[in-house]
């Protein structure tokens, strides 16, 4: 990495005739210096390896944020089903990406649409990439399949799900992530031929259009295929609140999404130790990472206090969990920009983030599409709106920094509007592929009669007809009738009970 | 940590002899742009290496924020966990507004004045030489610490606007200028201020024992004091009820996050890593930070087993939530001194702490204090102990190796090095009680005179999340929305012994 | 990592020809002084780093006790839950205690004979040039872990003070012999050691299947025999019953957290991450720890998913906490391997680490054996596997990367390194089941026979929450206490204020 100028075929003409042994004296001089540099390499490498590899783990810490979100958000009867999912994710997760994923997505000399190489990790560890990497892409890759199994919670056939999961880590996601991140993507802006679109590329620096607009598009066929929950509409088609059984592992939930997402935003950086311009000053990419640790915390504040307010105006009360969504809804919609905007442009986002997220809530209702974790709205939505928001307020001297110097920027920050032009053809072809791939899975699936489970199933729970009994036994005397079978019974008193409720919502009675 | 090895090629002709000046142009140029590069080569991995460092113990700290979520949550009963992580999460997000505004200017804003900052509002010119994006967001991450702890007292008896207002002023005002006194190099306080150190010693109070934790349990036992107790915490006849939290798992999983986390809080207090105490030796900051660790472990697991043992004793039962509340007081403690103490010392300040959280719970009960988490006599009690102990304890080469620059300050009392320390420490205390008091005290009064500040006795009874924040937290069993009528519910939720 | 910048002033002056002496010593102390100086940047800067890295993966293998704790919370019935989470508390606080004054310097202390280490009792000279404060943080972190393994063996039937004895000898005696003569330099069958290397191989158990999980395993299961089952376990006919944990949730919980914290027992084992292969080139440790986590992630994932249609196959349903054993399973076996085998090679681990976990459960319920975490099996079993396995797939160039020094050291069966890994390997397994079986389980006996072990059996039928720690550990209904007729049991979840 640091080129020393010191040559010794450039001192012997100047150390002229008197010398004895020119050469020798040159390399004397000159020589070692090689050495110091090789060390400087070391010392880099191991900076940016500690850096990624602990900005993997973080990220991988999001998996469990939303296993927790997600058994927080259903009811309690469904609560081993979404975990597993969400447990399974991550293991099928691990092993399609490390067989194919990896080489769809960044395998090397590929062309515009996918890659072809590095199956396996072959060819792996390369100067292009070491096995952080692939770790850190694993953990971005799983977190957009766990985004899909929230939407279309509490209803779908396990094996439904382990397809879709598979399909959608292995190559949906991949290949998105191929044509935005990867140097030979047709969308890259960081395309290695010079050959950008609209002399830009997408700027998406940490995915929200390729991971979470994936994830939420891919949820949204999903649910709208299967339709909403038993329930979850009343006759006269009025939407029903199915609240989740437990707060408290909401609010864990989404505090390990917002611990996790300093591993997604920042470490997108991928490195840490490198200079933006000159050697020995105290601004560097390092500032770059803290700069996004601010812009993300900010949006994120910012969108769950607009979220606070306005349901405060709106159902009259303060709701947590609508502002635990709030607030994962500012950070999915700052994740595209979140290298390249101000910390002041931040809390704009996270703003129209929050009012996004409520909007495409009331829509849901309106169109009775039934979203258990609101998956599609959050990370479809809001994602949309953060890859618009990069169009419009990224900044000159940080597009610079962090790309390359002399492109497009922000519409809003006076720099043209070739940058939002690329960033609208990103929603659309992410809608487009996801469509073109998710949607006739899920119709495929549907028709075979492997999507929905049966109305008896979901009565019933999950739990207790696919998964060998319910998550919950808080009472003992369950046991002395522990006849296995019979257990599961007793602690589902509802078989009893008719089901022509017409529930108020919360709101109602307050 | 530049070199400075001129190379002088007027020197260097001289020794080539006749007509090499040239030559010895060439070599020194080389030799000189080389240091220079390779200086400016270090400084940059320094830059990095450190900022490495300081955001993922930022990050670390974050994570104390769901510690304290989870702590709480278990702590109240089932009916007001909605509304005390609502209160959490509002810390978070409120603060993360409020400290980019003007807490962090109001902290460590530059240049100002001893008693407040008033530059770098917004982050106004950061990063700059004296600090980065990521100083920020690790201050930031304590700030919201401060307001976690009094949340904690004053919980489920609280209306959420007062919630509201005070823990925006606590984040906003109230602890930056504490923080000001004592961490920016400006605060009349510091010890690293570089003209007038307070009784030539300034307060040691490395990552807060009295900055965050006293100021937090301080506004809290106001809070607590004005509001009184919950109905029932007190039975007629003056007797203290235990009104047990609903899930002792919340608990010790917060309690362990917070454990987790406090390794971002203390040795990443530093801010720095890569500062050799001298070069090429391998005992350097790295040896302190690890070193900051261990005191910072063995604090909290002595005061563990001191409550472990002590309420066996008392008690008469082996209690999970105690324990809990122990290793935490221990933590606070050691929060001050962890840098500058030896291992050995930590056990002592250990072991004290229990001592004084186990006294501080009696001597509540005694005045009919109630504090759901025990955070007032925790933080407060627990952190000013911490304060002293470091003025007892702290020895002279770790003192020295931590707070450069400025030989032969005073330390600790007990290791030979007089009381100076010792009086600017009891100075802090008083300072921080007076701060504390002068403006939370009557914030907390005013609210309670408009009504704002305690929730009404029917609300109290029927909890709060029923009547403010839209229904219960758990909901285990389904059949529960038939009926949903007050309290019908939570008769029906129970079913399993009837049948 | 020096860089060697050696410049002779005599060598240059004949270089430089005639009178060039002065010319040479100017030059070359130049060149000197500036050696030195970056010699000692590079020291500092490699010092911080791994310091860096080795105390945030100290952190991660932390959190894994807190994934302990959520996990045996979550596998015991709600009656016990109070209790094995304050086990699992303790596990960290007095490991705390007893690993800084004797563990530690059992362990590590150096210089020592082959069994057993004899210096640095509490920490004393150290940090030294051999191991810093980060150092002893990580191997604390590391003897909790053993200690919480065994804890789920005997959760739900075993007296308070059993377990405080039987923890503190395991962290205090048993695991620093053992992690002393595999991980020592010292230690005789270590694969580091200097002198004398068992089989010209040593063992290679890098982050410790055979003395972290092995150790953890086998002393449960000693305790988990001599105790019995709990009951109702078996049923009158024999036929196992299964007695499900309360809380799904929380399994998951843990599970994640020790997957997380899995990352820094695995990769962090290496301790150091700047240490260059070939110098200047991109494949270095840091390439090597990358890949210990890759391993690491596909041998959990595999056995994970094995198990899922293992025991869809067996059961007839998908069964998380079947799988979230698995994963674990998985882990505990590739972790002695982890640094020295090819990714695909973990893939094998893990499929039959499925196997072996599904294959010890069976027998276990053949020999009535009951273990509420299935801790023996998963981390005996499992942990035994992954030592053979290091030895039938470790490759050549990672083995002789990881521990260099010593060309031409045996390696995996498989990969044609011949049998003098396997021998040692398996002599490992057998001393180290002979020395848990000759200290574990006299212990355990004795403890037995002065009726200190098990509990009554109407305390466990009671659950020990309320008769030993206070209470349940859960009150989801709070209007409860007085209208709760099923609800004798409400009514004694809250004994103090009958008092």
């Amino acid at each position: 990495m640091a080129s020393y100028t010191c040559s010794a075929a450039d001192l012997i003409p100047h150390l002229g005739p008197n010398v004895a042994n020119a050469t020798a004296v040159a390399n004397t001089i000159c020589g070692g210096f090689s050495a110091v540099s090789s060390s400087l390499s070391d010392t880099t490498y191991a900076i940016n390896t500690t850096y990624l590899l602990f900005s993997a783990y973080l990220v991988f810490a999001m998996q469990l944020g939303f296993a927790m979100l997600c058994a927080g958000s259903v009811r309690a009867k469904n609560t081993m089903n979404i975990m597993l999912t969400n447990v399974l994710d991550a293991a099928a997760g691990g092993l399609s990406y490390y067989l194919f994923g990896f080489a769809f997505a960044f395998g090397p000399s590929s062309n515009g649409f996918i890659g072809r190489h590095a199956f396996g990790l072959t060819g792996v560890p390369s100067p292009l990439f070491d096995y952080s990497f692939f770790l850190f892409q694993w953990a971005f890759a799983i977190a957009a399949a766990g985004i899909t199994s929230g939407s279309i919670a509490e209803r779908t056939q396990f094996v439904a799900y382990l397809i879709y999961s598979s399909f959608l880590t292995g190559f949906v996601y991949p290949i998105v992530s191929h044509w935005f991140w990867s140097s030979d993507g047709w969308a890259s802006a960081s395309r290695t031929d010079g050959n950008l679109l609209f002399n830009s590329g997408v700027i998406d620096f940490a995915g929200s259009g390729v991971v979470h607009m994936v994830g939420g598009i891919a949820g949204l066929w999903g649910a709208l295929i299967e339709g909403p929950r038993i329930g979850r509409f009343d006759r006269t088609g009025r939407a029903v609140v199915l609240r989740g059984h437990s707060g408290s592992l909401v609010v864990l939930g989404s505090f390990l999404l917002w611990f996790g997402w300093y591993g997604f935003n920042p470490g997108s950086f991928l490195t840490i130790a490198k200079v933006y311009g000159t050697d020995g000053s105290f601004y560097g990419q390092w500032s770059g990472v803290g700069r996004t640790a601010v812009t993300t915390t900010l949006a994120g504040c910012t969108a769950a206090l607009t979220t606070l307010f306005s349901k405060r105006l709106l159902d009259g009360h303060w709701n947590v969990t609508d502002v635990c969504n709030g607030l994962l809804g500012g950070f999915a919609a700052i994740t595209s920009g979140c290298s390249v905007v101000e910390p002041w442009a931040a809390i704009i986002c996270g703003f129209v983030a929050a009012w996004v997220l409520i909007g495409c809530n009331k829509l849901a209702e309106k169109l009775k599409y039934d979203d258990p974790l609101e998956a599609a709205q959050l990370h479809g939505g809001c994602g949309a709106w953060g890859v618009l928001f990069t169009g419009l307020f990224a900044r000159e001297r940080y597009v610079s920094e962090v790309y390359s110097p002399g492109r497009p920027y922000g519409l809003f920050m006076g720099g043209g509007g070739r940058l939002l032009a690329a960033q609208i053809i990103q929603i659309l072809v992410i809608f487009g592929w996801v469509t073109a791939t998710m949607a006739p899975l899920f119709y495929g699936l549907h028709k075979l009669k492997l999507l929905r489970i049966s109305s008896h199933d979901e009565m019933a729970g999950m739990d207790l007809t696919r998964h060998g009994g319910f998550a919950y036994a808080y009472h003992d005397e369950d046991d002395h009738s522990n006849i296995p079978g019979f257990t599961m019974k007793k602690i589902e008193p509802m078989n009893s009970s008719p089901h022509d409720r017409t529930p108020p919502p919360p709101s109602d009675e307050v | 940590m530049a070199a400075s090895l001129t190379c002088s090629a007027d020197e260097l002709a001289q020794y080539l002899g006749p007509n090499a000046t040239a030559a010895a142009t060439y070599i020194c140029s080389h030799i000189t742009s080389i240091n220079t590069t390779i200086n400016d080569k270090f400084s940059d991995t320094a830059f990095a290496i450190d900022s490495t460092y300081l955001l993922f113990s930022a990050y670390l700290v974050f994570s104390m924020q769901l510690g304290f979520a989870m702590l709480c949550a278990g702590s109240v009963r089932a009916k007001n966990t909605m509304n005390i992580m609502l209160t959490n999460v509002l810390d978070a997000a409120a603060g993360g507004l409020f400290y980019y505004l003007f807490g962090f200017a109001f902290a460590f804003g530059s240049p100002s004045n001893g008693f407040i900052g008033h530059h770098n509002f917004a982050l106004k010119s950061v990063p700059s030489p004296l600090f980065d994006y990521s100083y920020f967001l690790y201050q930031w991450a304590f700030a919201i610490a401060a307001a976690g702890i009094t949340s904690g007292s004053i919980a489920e008896r609280t209306q959420f606007v007062a919630y509201l207002v005070y823990s925006s002023f606590l984040t906003g005002f109230v602890y930056p200028v504490v923080s000001h006194w004592f961490w920016s190099p400006d605060g009349w306080a510091s010890a690293s201020n570089t003209d007038n150190l307070l009784f030539g010693s300034g307060v040691i109070d490395f990552a807060g024992s009295g900055v965050v934790h006293m100021v937090g349990g301080i506004a809290g036992l106001y809070g607590a004091l004005i509001e009184g107790p919950r109905i029932g915490r007190f039975d007629h006849s003056g007797r203290a009820v235990a009104l047990r939290g609903h899930s002792a798992s919340l608990v010790v999983l917060g309690t362990f996050l917070l454990w987790f986390g406090w390794y971002g809080f203390n040795p990443g207090s530093f801010t720095k890593i890569l500062s050799p105490y001298t070069s090429g030796n391998y005992y350097g900051q790295w040896s302190a930070v690890g070193r900051t660790a261990v005191t910072t472990t063995l604090a909290g697991c002595t005061a563990a087993l001191t409550t472990l043992f002590g309420k066996r004793i008392l008690s008469g039962h082996w209690n999970v939530t105690d324990v809990c509340n122990g290793l935490l007081g221990g933590f606070a403690a050691i929060t001050a001194g962890c840098s500058v103490v030896e291992p050995w010392a930590a056990i002592i300040c250990g072991f004290v702490a229990a001592l004084v959280l186990i006294g501080c719970n009696k001597l509540a009960e005694v005045v009919k204090f109630d504090d759901p988490l025990e955070a007032a006599q925790l933080h407060g009690g627990c952190g000013a102990w911490g304060v002293i102990f470091t003025a007892l304890f702290a020895t002279e080469k770790y003192v020295n190796e931590v707070y450069p620059g400025k030989p032969g300050r005073p330390y600790g009392l007990f290791m030979g090095g007089g009381g100076r320390l010792l009086a600017a420490h009891v100075i802090q205390i008083l300072v921080i009680i007076g701060w504390v008091s002068a403006t939370m005290g009557p914030l907390f009064f005013i609210l309670h005179k408009f009504n704002l500040l305690r929730i009404s006795a029917e609300d109290e009874m029927a909890g709060m999340d029923l009547t403010r924040h839209g229904g219960f937290a758990y909901v285990y069993h389904d059949d529960g929305d038939e009926g949903n009528k007050h309290g019908i519910q939570m008769k029906r939720i129970e079913p399993s012994a009837q049948i």
